[in-house]
């Protein structure tokens, strides 16, 4: 570059760009959220080839790249199995909207469950520094149900009795 | 090419406008399935080693849209790598893992749900460069525009004429149990069509589709035991043109004709008019089964129009799958020609099998106005 | 099993998010110019012997530094090729039916894709000469010119 | 698996690195790093034959961006693959790379990674990967606090912190050596503690030091066959081996085997390389935060028990110590996420070939290793030496 450049303008065009979608939920997650939405019921696919839950449900179990072929209830309560307490606030690349922070997100393994299939989702606690691995959890629905993720508003720490 | 890959097992969806009912985990793992069944293997060592996936994250509204799919193309604790182009660019790639003699057997999947977002155009308008094109308002079917019109101009291709491709894509796909688009048309239905990018109409514009498709790639040892009719490719070319439109000869075959070049020395044609049996173009718009005609040496340089008048697409079995015009999305284009030549060589084309076939060209192109284009050329 | 499409559904969302592309300092250069001089600027090739519009840092035939060799075109040209935009899209900066042009400005080599403001898009043809309109307020684009009129 | 023929790395180049890369749009800051690594190769744009192009879309929402980067690329007139697997792409381009001259496809093809994270949204773009019905709300980029959790539980939490800070503060001693590096903060040892507590929390224990930079960068790789380099006499770090392990989409915390350390066994296992530690001479690790790069060292060495954490605390992973790890400085020093693991790829062959200048280890380099991070824990190594394969033994 010349010396003449180091003082130059250099343009910046700043832009949201934002393509519409819809969303298919498939015949597998869609009864997942119909259960939630209908039932307020967690429903796990079992995988008969290997005994593996999937929770969510997915089309092929990944292990051993069969269908699932049992639904299963489980829940609402679990065990918490990791979670992190996020600081950094993101925006939603569905919205755009930012959320406040501190929030925690954790793997809940829900009770019913044969093994190790947690589900991911927001965790509550009046005091979030009681959040701790192995914590008793459980699912809170939310009033009015779309059908969507949501339909879990999130899941709540169970106090221990002292 | 020392070594040889065949083709061991293809398997397609329907192509439709608006697969709502699937996810795309769902559409792949349909044909996985299929696949997997015909060369009766699993994932892992000695069974299917690696997965080339295709597919693309703007229009699956999903960075790494590959991670989606792992589980349902055997990627658990195994390799997986995505070829974000036409899918004939993930057959480019996925020959050179067996011929490096990384792997042995390898599965293609690739998948598009072109209905997924508000528009393609919305896509393929983000493929332009920020400042100079994006501007103007361009996406692939305005570069399409104005490809269409250089080229119909130096190769003398009529409004009737490109009527007739759309006519005669219909009567092949009503033949084609999986093309999307089948329902018969008239010449002056095609040409009472609005213009949607002059001189593109409406009816010269492949339809919105969905769909997933799966291959089995072998190297040549394991392809004998796989299957009884292994299709071998024998040739491979492709090419990028430069990105500024009025920079490219649009009229022309730039990128096209080094593609082919490179693919049929490897393949050692020498002679394509007469040396190549069943013939498969992406023509996304009617005008470029001429065009690409001319890029794969089925006729001279600017001899198009003559080309169709002389009823060139039938003499040389030019999409008998009724084309991409018939509806393949947007990444499946040149994949679903790959998939179709195999079919054809195989002997398993149905009513619109091309008796005797022994050697095919598929193209596929990326991009604006053909920018990247492939050429495979496959043998039974 | 075979799992029951009676189950799928549909949700309706989107994918949004923020975006700041920078146009580098040779594009900048170019794009003040149109926007403050109401200039056209282009960058010539000493090997291949083009001269490009849109500008760049590099030749891509022969790799050869450009963003020293500046030169002025005129703001009027020919239309080379075009066609006419009659299907609605959110980003198109016009209401269609419009006129994407390739243009061929006095001094290029290269054509630039452009829009031709018309009373008729019937009315534009290859081989017509164009002249172009500058923006009254500032995009920081190619739009810079707003689009090129018959001269 | 027998490799057709023998792959040879003959060039390297990398763009400047940096959050502010404002004077050049994307196609002018990839020719940056096209110009270098021809030069270093001692080669022109004629000889190259192919291009691998990879980045992730989304960051810079670019639908199909090698068309536009062309430009930049050179690629008009040339054969050409656009790969993309996240944060793997650089190390799948150096894969495909391989494979394109190991198939006898082409002779000479060039890897260009790239991103310009300064044009997006970074932490936005990676939540995309979430799946939209039930993970996009919740996924927090490419952040996340569970292995220090982890690594608190298992080693205490002092020394678990105090570990990952001294290989933050390794990392940064090295890119000091490197002019490239995105970032160099000429971190002191002796103010660890401060350091991290005056830092803010990203995610449980993940603070914002541990964490990688948000760069713009581009890396160039040129691959050239075995007649290639010998006909134009270059000095060429061989491509041995490379192995990738991808994983599904859901994290589901079993007690299974990580990918990086299954790479590391099959990638051992084949090229007959029974202790790593000794017959390794420099490893590239792609190491998005102090937290990974703690614990992935150990999976990658396949240790058990506190060794990897030894390793940092004696100074074994320093660039004269006896198990340099990121003489570059590595991720956390500069990460333009679709260049980042070809970096790797790239440093590790600068090591082999003598050319790696002020951060050049000192001490002879006959095999180097290259890893990739991406999508859910996925893994690729590569495996380079300073002796070609031996073909026919091997097959």
């Amino acid at each position: 570059m010349s010396e003449a450049n180091t003082e130059q303008e250099l343009i910046v065009s700043r832009q949201i760009l934002s393509i519409n979608q819809t969303f298919s939920t498939g015949p597998v997650m869609g009864r997942f959220l119909i259960e939630l939405r209908d039932n307020k019921r967690i429903m796990a696919l079992r995988c008969s080839a290997n005994g593996r839950y999937l929770l969510p449900p997915r089309e092929v179990d990944a292990m051993s790249v069969t269908e699932g072929d049992e639904w299963i209830e489980v829940g609402p309560g679990g065990t918490l199995r990791e979670y992190d307490v996020v600081y950094y606030a993101s925006p939603d690349p569905l919205t755009g909207e930012t959320r406040d922070v501190p929030y925690v997100i954790g793997w809940v393994n829900l009770d019913g469950v044969e093994g190790i299939a947690p589900l991911w989702h927001l965790v509550e606690a009046d005091d979030i520094s009681k959040i701790k691995t192995g914590a008793r959890v459980e699912a809170i629905f939310a009033e009015k149900r779309s059908g969507t993720m949501e339909d879990i508003k999130h899941f709540k720490l169970i106090e221990e009795e002292a | 090419m020392g070594k040889r890959v065949a083709i061991c097992a293809v398997a397609q969806t329907k192509y439709e406008s608006n697969k709502w009912q699937q996810r795309m985990q769902g559409l792949v793992w349909e044909v996985v399935k299929d696949v997997k069944e015909q060369v009766g293997l699993g994932f892992g060592p000695r069974e299917i080693e690696s997965s080339v996936t295709c597919s693309d994250d703007l229009f699956d509204a999903r960075t790494i849209s590959d991670n989606a799919i792992t589980d349902v193309v055997g990627a658990h604790f195994q390799g997986e790598e995505k070829v974000a182009a036409d899918g004939s660019q993930a057959v480019y790639y996925a020959v050179s893992q067996i011929l490096s003699g990384h792997h042995d057997v390898v599965l293609l999947a690739g998948h598009c749900k072109e209905s997924q977002g508000a528009s393609r155009n919305q896509v393929t308008h983000l493929a332009f460069d920020p400042f100079f094109t994006r501007p103007i308002g361009l996406d692939y079917l305005a570069a399409a525009g104005l490809q269409a019109r250089a080229y119909m101009a130096a190769s003398g291709v009529t409004d009737e004429q490109l009527a007739d491709v759309v006519v005669r894509s219909r009567q092949w796909a009503a033949k084609n149990p999986l093309a999307n688009a089948q329902d018969a048309v008239t010449r002056e239905d095609v040409m009472a069509s609005p213009m949607v990018a002059d001189p593109i109409r409406e009816g010269h514009v492949y339809p919105v589709s969905d769909g997933a498709i799966a291959m089995i790639l072998a190297s040549e040892e394991r392809a004998q035991e796989l299957c009884d009719n292994p299709v071998w490719i024998t040739g491979l070319g492709n090419c990028y043109d430069t990105f500024y439109l009025g920079e490219r000869e649009l009229e022309g075959n730039f990128s096209l004709s080094k593609a082919a070049e490179r693919a049929y020395k490897m393949a050692g044609v020498t002679d394509p008019k007469a040396e190549l049996d069943v013939v498969e173009i992406a023509d996304q718009y009617a005008y470029q089964q001429a065009q690409v005609a001319e890029g794969l040496g089925l006729c001279g340089a600017g001899e198009g129009g003559a080309w169709l008048e002389a009823g060139g697409p039938d003499a040389q079995n030019v999409n008998r799958s009724g084309g991409m015009l018939a509806g393949n999305p947007l990444l499946m284009g040149g994949l679903a020609r790959v998939a179709e030549c195999v079919l054809q060589l195989q002997g398993e084309a149905g009513d619109r099998q091309v008796a005797g076939a022994k050697r095919a060209v598929a193209q596929g192109s990326t991009g604006p106005a053909g920018q990247l284009q492939t050429v495979v050329v496959l043998e039974n | 099993m075979a799992h029951d499409n009676k189950y799928a559904y549909t949700i309706e969302g989107k994918m949004a998010l923020p975006y700041q592309y920078f146009a580098g300092a040779t594009s900048s250069k170019f794009i003040v110019a149109l926007r403050d001089e109401k200039k056209i600027l282009a960058v010539q090739g000493k090997q291949s012997g083009l001269t490009y519009v849109p500008p760049r840092q590099v030749c891509d035939r022969t790799f050869e530094h450009l963003e020293d060799n500046w030169v002025e075109v005129k703001d009027t040209g020919v239309v080379t090729n075009f066609t006419v935009i009659r299907y609605e899209e959110p980003y198109q900066p016009m209401k269609p039916p419009f006129v994407i042009a390739l243009i061929k400005l006095d001094g290029a080599d290269t054509p630039i894709a452009h829009l031709v403001s018309c009373d008729d898009v019937g009315d534009v043809a290859i081989g017509m000469r164009v002249k172009a309109v500058f923006a009254e307020e500032a995009v920081n684009t190619i739009l810079e010119i707003q689009h090129f009129v018959a001269e | 698996m027998s490799k057709n023929r023998n792959v040879g790395i003959i060039g390297c180049g990398m763009s400047k690195f940096s959050s502010h890369r404002e004077e050049v749009n994307q196609p002018e800051m990839i020719f940056e790093a096209v110009e270098e690594a021809l030069a270093d190769a001692g080669i022109t744009m004629d000889d190259v034959e192919c291009i691998v192009h990879g980045n992730m879309e989304l960051f810079e929402m670019v639908h199909q961006p090698d068309m536009w980067h062309a430009l930049g690329t050179g690629t008009r007139g040339k054969s050409g693959v656009r790969l993309t697997t996240g944060g793997t792409t650089g190390a799948t381009l150096a894969c495909a790379a391989d494979n394109l001259v190991a198939s006898g496809l082409h002779d000479v093809v060039m890897a260009v990674g790239f991103e310009k994270l300064q044009e997006g949204h970074t932490t936005g773009g990676i939540s995309n990967m979430a799946d939209p019905l039930w993970g996009r709300k919740l996924q927090a980029g490419a952040l996340t606090g569970t292995t220090a959790l982890q690594m608190i539980d298992k080693f205490g939490e002092e020394r678990a912190k105090a570990c990952a800070m001294k290989h933050r503060v390794i990392m940064d001693e090295h890119a000091a050596l490197n002019e490239k590096a995105h970032r160099c903060f000429n971190l002191e040892r002796s103010f660890i503690t401060e350091m991290m507590d005056a830092s803010p929390q990203l995610v449980g224990e993940l603070r914002m030091i541990h964490m990688c930079s948000q760069s713009d960068g581009a890396c160039v790789v040129i691959f050239a066959s075995e007649a290639k380099v010998e006909e134009w006499k270059k000095k060429a770090a061989w491509v041995h081996d490379h192995e990738t392990v991808h994983r599904e989409e859901s994290i589901i915390f079993t007690e299974e085997k990580t990918t990086h350390r299954v790479s590391a066994e099959r990638i051992y296992a084949r090229n007959g390389i029974t202790n790593p530690r000794e017959e390794i001479d420099v490893f590239e690790m792609y190491d998005p935060s102090s937290w990974w790069g703690l614990h992935w060292l150990g999976e990658f060495l396949l240790l058990d028990g506190d060794e990897h954490l030894q390793m940092v605390e004696n100074d074994e992973i320093c660039i004269n110590g006896k198990f340099p790890v990121n003489p570059s400085g590595g991720v956390v020093a500069s990460n333009p996420i679709g260049a980042t693991a070809l970096v790797r790829v790239a440093e590790a062959a600068m090591q082999v070939r003598g050319t790696a200048g002020k951060h050049q280890v000192p001490k002879p380099v006959h095999k180097a290793l290259a890893s990739g991070f991406g999508g859910t824990m996925w893994s690729t190594l590569m495996l380079l030496s300073d002796e070609k394969l031996n073909l026919e033994e091997a097959s």
